[in-house]
C-alpha cells in the first residue's frame, strides 16, 4: 500500500481510470480505524455550523438599527476570522490538548498533533487519527466561533469595534476553551463528575450568553433605552426580513450543531442523529408557537421578533439533552424554553435593566442553563447517556451534577470576562462616544453607510 | 398663486388624488412625513415594550395653484381625507411669489397648471 | 453486542480510543438492515428541505408590499412550528400508518413505532428500523411544511393571523396526510393504480397550490388589486433581491427535495440521486430561461420575478418525474412549465381574477400537476419507475393514471379547503378589516413594523 | 441481479421492506467501481458549491446601487440558466470529452457517454461509471457556472442585458471549457506540464476575473465613477448586510468547491478532504484580517466592504494550493491574498482606472493567479501533490510551470474575450444609453423597481 | 400664523423636540432630507476611495403656529438643536395664509394647534 | 428673503447642483419626492401587469437666497435641469420672513448664506 498518494490536479481524477485509485481499499481490505463515513458527516456537520455564523450576523443586524449595521456586520465576520486563527494557534490545544489537572489542556497547539500522511496498516487497519484530527479541528472551531459571536450580539450598537476585536480573540483562545476542557475533554473534572451536555447548551451557549450578559452590564444601557423615569423604552430592529433569515439560517445550521455532534454516522450512535434532529426541530418548533403566546398574552399582540427568539430558545434547550430524551420531552423542553425567554428577555429589561438589545443572554445564556438542568430531569438511557433524569427513575443524581456544571461554567465566565471587561475598560475604553453612538457606528467607525442611498430616519 | 400644503393619512393618498383629479387637479407632489400631532401617537409593543409612537407616518402633499382653485382645492383634499377621526390631518396655504415651467421657462400663472 | 451503547457528552468522543466505540461493526462482522449512509443521505436531504422554508419566506415576503413583511414571516415561521407538531402528533400517522382501506394511515402516531435502541442481531443482520423511522419522519415532515407554506403566499396580505394558524394546523394533520397516503403509503389506492410521483409534484406542490387557490378565492383579491374597470393592476413586491435569495435557496432545498428522494445512498437507486440532480437542476435553468422569454414578448420587458418564478415551476414541474425521464427530457418539461407558469399567471389575474400575490397557484398548483402529466409523456424505464410513458412506446395508459391522480387530488384538496374556508370564514372571519388591510398587517397584527426607521410610502 | 431496479414513487420505499431493496449489495456481496458514499460526497459538494450563485448575486448585488439591483439579479440567474443548458449540450463535452490535440475535448455532448443503467457485474464489480458521470456533470456545472457568474460583477450597472446573455452562453460553452481542458482533463498539456491548481483558482476564477476586466474595460467606468479631474470618486454600494450575507454564504459554498474537489470520500485521498476544509476557512479568515488592517492603514477606516472581499481573496488565494499546503502555509497564503487584494483594487480604481464595482477582476483574476503562482512556493508533498514548492525544497520548477499556466490562461481568456467584447460592441453594443445608466438598469431594461415603496435617493 | 421651517441635526431631533414640548408646542411634521450648507461635507471613504459626502443628512421640521408662539417656537428650537458647531442648521419662517384642520373644517388660529 | 423650492429630475441633480456652485450658491436642502404633474406617468409593468405610475421619482430642492439672488438661482437651476422634455420640473417662489442660524442666532439676510 502507497503511504502516500500522488495528488492529481482537482477534477483531472474524473477522466483517470478510478479503480486505480481505489485499489487501497477495495483490492488489498485495508480498513481504516475511522471510517469515511465519519470523516464526511463531520465535516458537512461542521460546514452547517459554520453556516450559523451569517445567521447569528443577520439576527443581530435586522434586530438592532440600520446605522450600525454594518459595524454589527463586521463584528460577526472578525469575530469568525480572528477567533479560528486564536482557535488554532492557541485555543484547541488548550481545550482537547492533554489535560493538566484536569483544568486545561496542554499540547498540540498549531494543531501539532495532526497528521496528513496515514501509517502503515496494522492487523490490516490503518490508524487514519492524524487526518481525523483536521475534521475534529473544523467542527470544534466553528463552535468556538458560535460561542464568541453570541456575546455581539449583547454589546451591540454602541462597543468599539477595537475593543471587541481584542475580547473576540480572548475568549476563543482562552475563556471558551478553558471550560470547554473541563466538559469536553475526557479528562475534564466535570466530565468525570457525570456532567452531561451533549452539544453544548451550556460549554457553548451559556458561556456566549453569560459573557454578553457582562459585556452589556459594563457597558451599559444604549442611548434612550431607559426613559427618565427608568422605564424601557423599545428600540426597534431595523430589518425584520433578514433577522428572520438569520433565524432560519441557525435552525438549519442547528442540524449540523445537533445531530453533527455524534461525531459519528456509523453504528447505534451515528443512527442516533436521526431522533436528535427529529428533537432538535421539534423542540425549535414548540419553542417558537410557546414564545409567541407568551408574549401575546402579555403584550396583546403575537411579536414576530419574540417569536422569532423563542424558536432560538428551544434549540438552545435542547441542545444539551438533545441525544438524551425522546422527542415527547423535546416538545416539552422546547415549550418551556420559549415561554421562558420572554420572561426573562422582560426580566433583563424591566427589572435589571441589562440592555441586551437582541436577547442574547435570554436565548443562550438563560436557555442554555435551563435546557442543561432539564437534561436532569428529562433524560432517559433508552435514548442515551447513561443515566437516567429525575422523570425516569434516576433521582436527583443527574440534577445535582448538572447544577454543580451550569454553576461553574457561570462563575467562570462572569469571574474572566468581569476582569476582562474591567481592563478593557479602564483602558482602551468599551463604548463609544455618546455623539458616534447617536450618529451610528457605520459612520463613525467604519466611515460608511450600509443602505447607501436610502431615506432613513437616524434620530435616536 | 397659492402653495397648498396639505398632512394626510397615507391610505388616504388615493382618494385624495380621485377627489383632486374630479376637480381637473392634476399636479402635486408627494413626500412622506412623521406627523406629531393631536393623534398623540399610539402604542406599539416590541419584543414587549412599549413604543410611544408620537411620529406617525403621514403624506405630505405640495399643490401649487392659482388663487381661484384654492377653495375647490382645499375642498376636494378634505373630501378626499376625511374620516372624522383625530389624525386627519391639516392644510396649511402659503402665498406663492412666482412659478416657473423649468421645460419652457413660461412664469406665473401660465406655469402652475 | 451492546444493545445500547452508553453516551458519552458530544465532543468527548473525540478523546476516547475510537476503536471501542466502532468495535460494534469492524470487530464483530455486524451488518445493519439499512447502512449508515443512507441514514446520513436521509438526513442530509431533510435539512436540505428544511432549508426550504426561508426560501418560501423569503419570495413569498419579497413579493408582496413592505407593511406586511412581519406578518409573512411570521406566518412562515409557525406554519412550520404548527405544523410540525400537528405532524408528529397526527399527520404522520394518518399518512404513513396501516392502511385503512387504501384511504387513510391509522397508526404510528406520536411515532410510537420507532425506536431508538436496536434489536439484537438476527443472522449478523441487525433491524435498525426503528431507529430509521426517526430518519424518515424528519424527511416527510418536512415536506408536509413544503405544502402548507405554499399556502401562505396565495393567502398573502390580507389574511387574518389566528385564522392561518388554524389552517396551517388542519391542513398538515389532515389533508396533506390523507391524499399522501394514497400516493406514497404502499397500500394507498393510487400507488396500487400506478401512479407515479416521485418527489411530490402533486403530492406536495399540488395540494398546496390548490389550497392556495381555495384560500385566495374566499379572500377575495386585496384591495387595490382590481380597478373600477375590473382590470388588473400591478401591486409590485417591495424587495426583489430577498425574493430572489429565496428563489435561489429554494433551488439549492430542491436538490434534497428530489434526490433525496431516492431515500437511499446505496445501490443502484442510490447512485441515481447524480441524475435526479442533473434533471432538477436542467428544468429549473430551463424553466427560468423559458418563463423570461414568455413574458419578454407578451410585457415587452424580461420581468424579473416572472423569471424567478419561471426557475420554480421548472423545480415543481420536474418534481413528479425526475427520476423518471432523461436528461433531456427534464429540458423539454422545465420549457413547458416555464411557459405554462406565465400563462397561468396571466390567466388567474386577467381571467379568473383570483388574486395570488406571488403566484403560488400558478407555480405550484398549475406546474405541479403539469409536471405529473408530463410523467405520462417522458416516462423512461431506462432511468427509473418500470412505466414508460407515451413517447418511449408506453401508450396512454400510464397517461390515464397520471391524469386520475391528479384529478383526485385536485378534487380531495378542493373539496375539504372549501369546505374548511367556508366554515373559518363563517365563524373567526378569514379577513382582515378593510383598515388593517390599508395600514398592514405588520403593524395591525403585530404591532410592529419591520423596517423601522426606513422611509417607505405606505399608500394603496 | 436485477439489471434495472424498478422505481417506485419516492417515499413510498418507506413501507416496503427495505432488505429487499438492498438484496443486491448485502446478499450478493456485488461491489460497485465508485462506492456510493463518493457518489454522495460529489453530488453535495455540488449543491454547495450551486449554493455559491446566491452567494455571487448578493454581493454584485450589495455593492452597486438600489437602482441595478433587479438587473444584477437577473444575470445572475440568467448565467446559471442559460449557462448550465450551454455547459450540458457544448461546454462538458469540449472540457472533458477525448481530448483532439491536448487542446479541446471532442466528445460527450449531451453527456452522450453517461449511463442510467447498470452493466453486469465483472469479476463481482460493477462497473457504475455511466451513472457517476452524472454527479461529475453536476459538480462540474457548477464550476462552469462560478467562472461565468463572477464577470456580471466587473461588469455591473452599465451592461445591456441582452449582451450579457449571450456573453454568458459563450464563456461557459467555449471560453472557460477549452482553458479548463488544458488543466483539469488528464490529456491537457498544461496537465501533463505538471500545472497544479487543484480546485481551480486559475481555471475557474482567474477565467471568470479575467474576463470581467476586459469587459470593465471595453465597456469603460459607469458615469460619475471619475471627477473631470481623472480622480476615482466612490459609488458606494446600496445594502452591506446583503453583501456580507453573500459573502458568508460563498464562504458556505467553498466548503463543497475545495474539499469537494477530492471528488472521493474514501481512501486517503477523501480523508483529505478534512484538512482541505481546515485550510480554506483557515485562508479565508487570514484574508479578511489582512484586507481590514491593510485597509485601515490606507484610508484610516476598517472598511467593511473590504474586509468582505479580503476573506473572498483568501478563499481564491488557497484554492488552487487547498490540497497542497499546511494549515500554517494556508494562514500566510491567506494574509498575502487579503493584502494584495487591497492594493489591487486601488490599483484597478487609481491607476488603470478600470472601473470594477465588486471587485472581481483583483478577487478572482489576481488573487486567483496569485495562489496559483503562491502553490509553487508552499506545495508540500506531504499534503498531496506530488512535487514540492520552493519552501519545501522543490526549488523553482514547480513555480515555472504553475507560471507558464496562469500564463496561458490570462493570454487565452483576454484574447477570446477581447474578440467576443469586440464584435458585440460593434454589433449590438455592450452598454446602455447614458439616460438607461441614470435612471438605473430596473426601471430601463426591466421595467420594475426592486424595492418598490422605500425612498431611495436615485441621483448620480 | 407662521410657518417655521427648521433643518437641525437628526440626532438633535429628541431635545428638539423636548424643547418644544415644554413650550407646549406638540404640533410639527417631521421629513428626512438632506443638506448642503456651510458644513461642507466631510471625507467618507468606501473601498479606500474617498467620498466627498456634501449632502449630509438632516431632519427637516415643519410647525405652524400662531404669530405670538413663533418667538418661543424659535428660541426653543435653537435650544435644543444649538451645539455651537457648523451643520447644527437653519430655521426659515414663511407666512401662513391659512390653515385648516380636516377633521373639523375649521380654519385660521383655532385649527393650528 | 425668498425661498426657492425647485422640482427637478433625479438625474439631474448633480447638473442642477453644478450650475448653483458656479454662482456661488452653495446651500440648499434635498428631498426625495413623488411627483404627478404634466409628464402623466409612464407604465411599467410588473409580472405582466401594468403598472401605471403616475407618481414619478422627484427631487426636491429648497433653497433659501437674499432676493437679489432670486435670478440667478432660478437661471442655474434651469440651466441645469432643463432637457426640454416634460417632467424637467417646477421652480416656486415664496417670500420668507426671516431667516435664523441656529449655530450663531445670527437672523435675516446675514443667517442665508
Ligand atoms: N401645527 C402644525 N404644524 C405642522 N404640522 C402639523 C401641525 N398640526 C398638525 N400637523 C400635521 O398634521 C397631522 C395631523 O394632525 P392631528 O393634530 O393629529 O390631526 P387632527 O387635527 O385631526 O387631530 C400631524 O400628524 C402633523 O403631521
Ligand atoms: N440657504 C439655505 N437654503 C436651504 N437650506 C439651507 C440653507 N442654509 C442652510 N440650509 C440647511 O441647513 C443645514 C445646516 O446649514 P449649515 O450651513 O451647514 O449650518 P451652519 O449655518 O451652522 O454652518 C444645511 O445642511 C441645509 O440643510
Ligand atoms: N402645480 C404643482 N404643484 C405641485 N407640484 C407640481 C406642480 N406642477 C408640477 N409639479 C411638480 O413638478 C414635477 C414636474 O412637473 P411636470 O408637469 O411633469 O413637468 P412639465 O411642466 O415640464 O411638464 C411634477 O412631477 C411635480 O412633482
Amino acid at each position: 500500500m502507497r503511504r502516500m498518494i500522488r495528488w492529481f490536479p482537482a477534477a483531472l481524477m474524473i477522466i483517470l481510470n478510478s479503480s486505480l485509485l481505489f485499489a487501497d481499499e477495495t483490492a488489498a481490505a485495508v480498513s481504516y480505524k475511522t471510517p469515511p463515513i465519519d470523516f464526511l458527516w463531520m465535516v458537512l456537520a461542521a460546514f452547517l455550523v459554520f453556516f450559523m455564523q451569517p445567521g447569528f450576523a443577520l439576527v443581530e443586524t435586522g434586530f438592532t438599527r440600520a446605522k450600525n449595521a454594518g459595524n454589527i456586520i463586521m463584528k460577526n465576520l472578525m469575530d469568525f476570522s480572528v477567533g479560528s486563527i486564536a482557535f488554532f494557534v492557541i485555543g484547541y490545544g488548550l481545550m482537547y490538548g492533554d489535560s493538566i489537572s484536569a483544568f486545561i489542556g496542554g499540547s498540540n497547539f498549531f494543531l501539532s498533533d495532526a497528521a496528513p500522511l496515514l501509517p502503515k496498516a496494522v492487523n490490516g487497519v490503518v490508524d487514519n487519527s492524524g487526518m481525523l484530527m483536521y475534521a475534529q479541528w473544523i467542527f470544534q472551531a466553528v463552535f468556538a466561533a458560535t460561542a464568541a459571536t453570541i456575546v455581539s450580539g449583547g454589546m451591540a450598537e454602541r462597543t468599539k469595534f477595537t475593543t471587541y476585536l481584542i475580547f473576540s480573540f480572548l475568549i476563543t483562545a482562552f475563556i471558551y476553551p478553558i471550560s470547554g476542557h473541563w466538559i469536553w475533554q475526557g479528562d475534564g473534572w466535570l466530565t468525570k463528575l457525570g456532567f452531561q451536555d451533549f452539544a453544548g447548551s451550556t460549554v457553548v451557549h451559556s458561556v456566549g450568553g453569560w459573557a454578553a450578559m457582562i459585556g452589556a452590564l459594563f457597558l451599559g444601557p444604549r442611548i434612550g433605552k431607559y426613559g427618565p423615569d427608568g422605564k424601557p423604552r423599545a428600540i426597534p430592529g431595523h430589518n425584520i426580513p433578514l433577522a428572520a433569515l438569520g433565524v432560519f439560517i441557525l435552525w438549519f445550521g442547528w442540524f449540523g450543531f445537533n445531530p453533527g455532534s455524534t461525531l459519528t454516522a456509523s453504528g447505534r450512535d451515528g443512527f442516533s442523529m436521526a431522533f436528535i434532529a427529529v428533537n432538535t426541530s421539534l423542540a425549535a418548533a414548540a419553542g417558537a408557537v410557546a414564545a409567541m403566546i407568551t408574549i401575546w398574552i402579555r403584550a396583546g399582540k403575537p411579536d414576530v421578533s419574540m417569536s422569532l427568539n423563542g424558536a432560538l430558545a428551544g434549540l438552545v434547550g435542547i441542545t444539551a439533552g438533545c441525544a438524551f430524551v425522546s422527542p415527547q420531552s423535546s416538545i416539552i423542553i422546547g415549550l418551556i424554553s420559549g415561554v421562558v425567554v420572554v420572561l426573562s428577555v422582560q426580566f433583563f429589561d424591566f427589572v435589571l435593566k441589562i440592555d441586551d438589545p437582541v436577547g442574547a443572554v435570554s436565548v443562550h445564556g438563560v436557555c442554555g442553563a435551563l435546557g442543561t438542568i432539564l437534561v436532569g430531569i428529562f433524560a432517559d438511557t433508552n435514548y442515551g447517556g447513561g443515566m437516567n433524569g429525575l422523570l425516569n427513575g434516576g433521582g436527583f443524581k443527574l440534577l445535582g451534577v448538572q447544577a454543580i456544571g451550569i454553576l461553574s461554567v457561570f462563575v467562570w465566565t462572569v469571574a474572566t470576562c468581569g476582569i476582562l471587561f474591567f481592563i478593557l475598560k479602564k483602558t482602551i475604553g468599551l463604548r463609544v462616544e455618546r455623539n458616534e453612538e447617536l450618529r451610528g457606528l457605520d459612520i463613525e467607525e467604519h466611515g460608511m453607510e450600509s443602505y447607501s442611498g436610502f431615506q432613513i430616519f437616524r434620530n435616536q | 398663486m397659492k402653495l397648498i400644503i396639505a398632512y394626510i393619512q397615507p391610505e388616504k393618498l388615493n382618494d385624495v388624488k380621485q377627489e383632486l383629479f374630479k376637480n381637473e387637479i392634476k399636479k402635486m407632489s408627494v413626500t412622506n412625513s412623521l406627523g406629531c400631532g393631536q393623534q398623540g401617537g399610539f402604542h406599539e409593543t416590541y419584543r414587549g415594550v412599549d413604543i410611544e409612537v408620537n411620529l406617525l407616518q403621514k403624506i405630505r402633499l405640495e399643490i401649487a395653484v392659482n388663487n381661484d382653485f384654492v377653495d375647490q382645492t382645499v375642498k376636494a383634499i378634505i373630501k378626499g381625507a376625511k374620516s372624522g377621526n383625530i389624525g386627519d390631518g391639516k392644510i396649511f396655504i402659503v402665498s406663492l411669489d412666482n412659478c416657473i415651467r423649468i421645460r419652457t421657462e413660461e412664469e406665473g400663472e401660465e406655469a402652475i397648471g
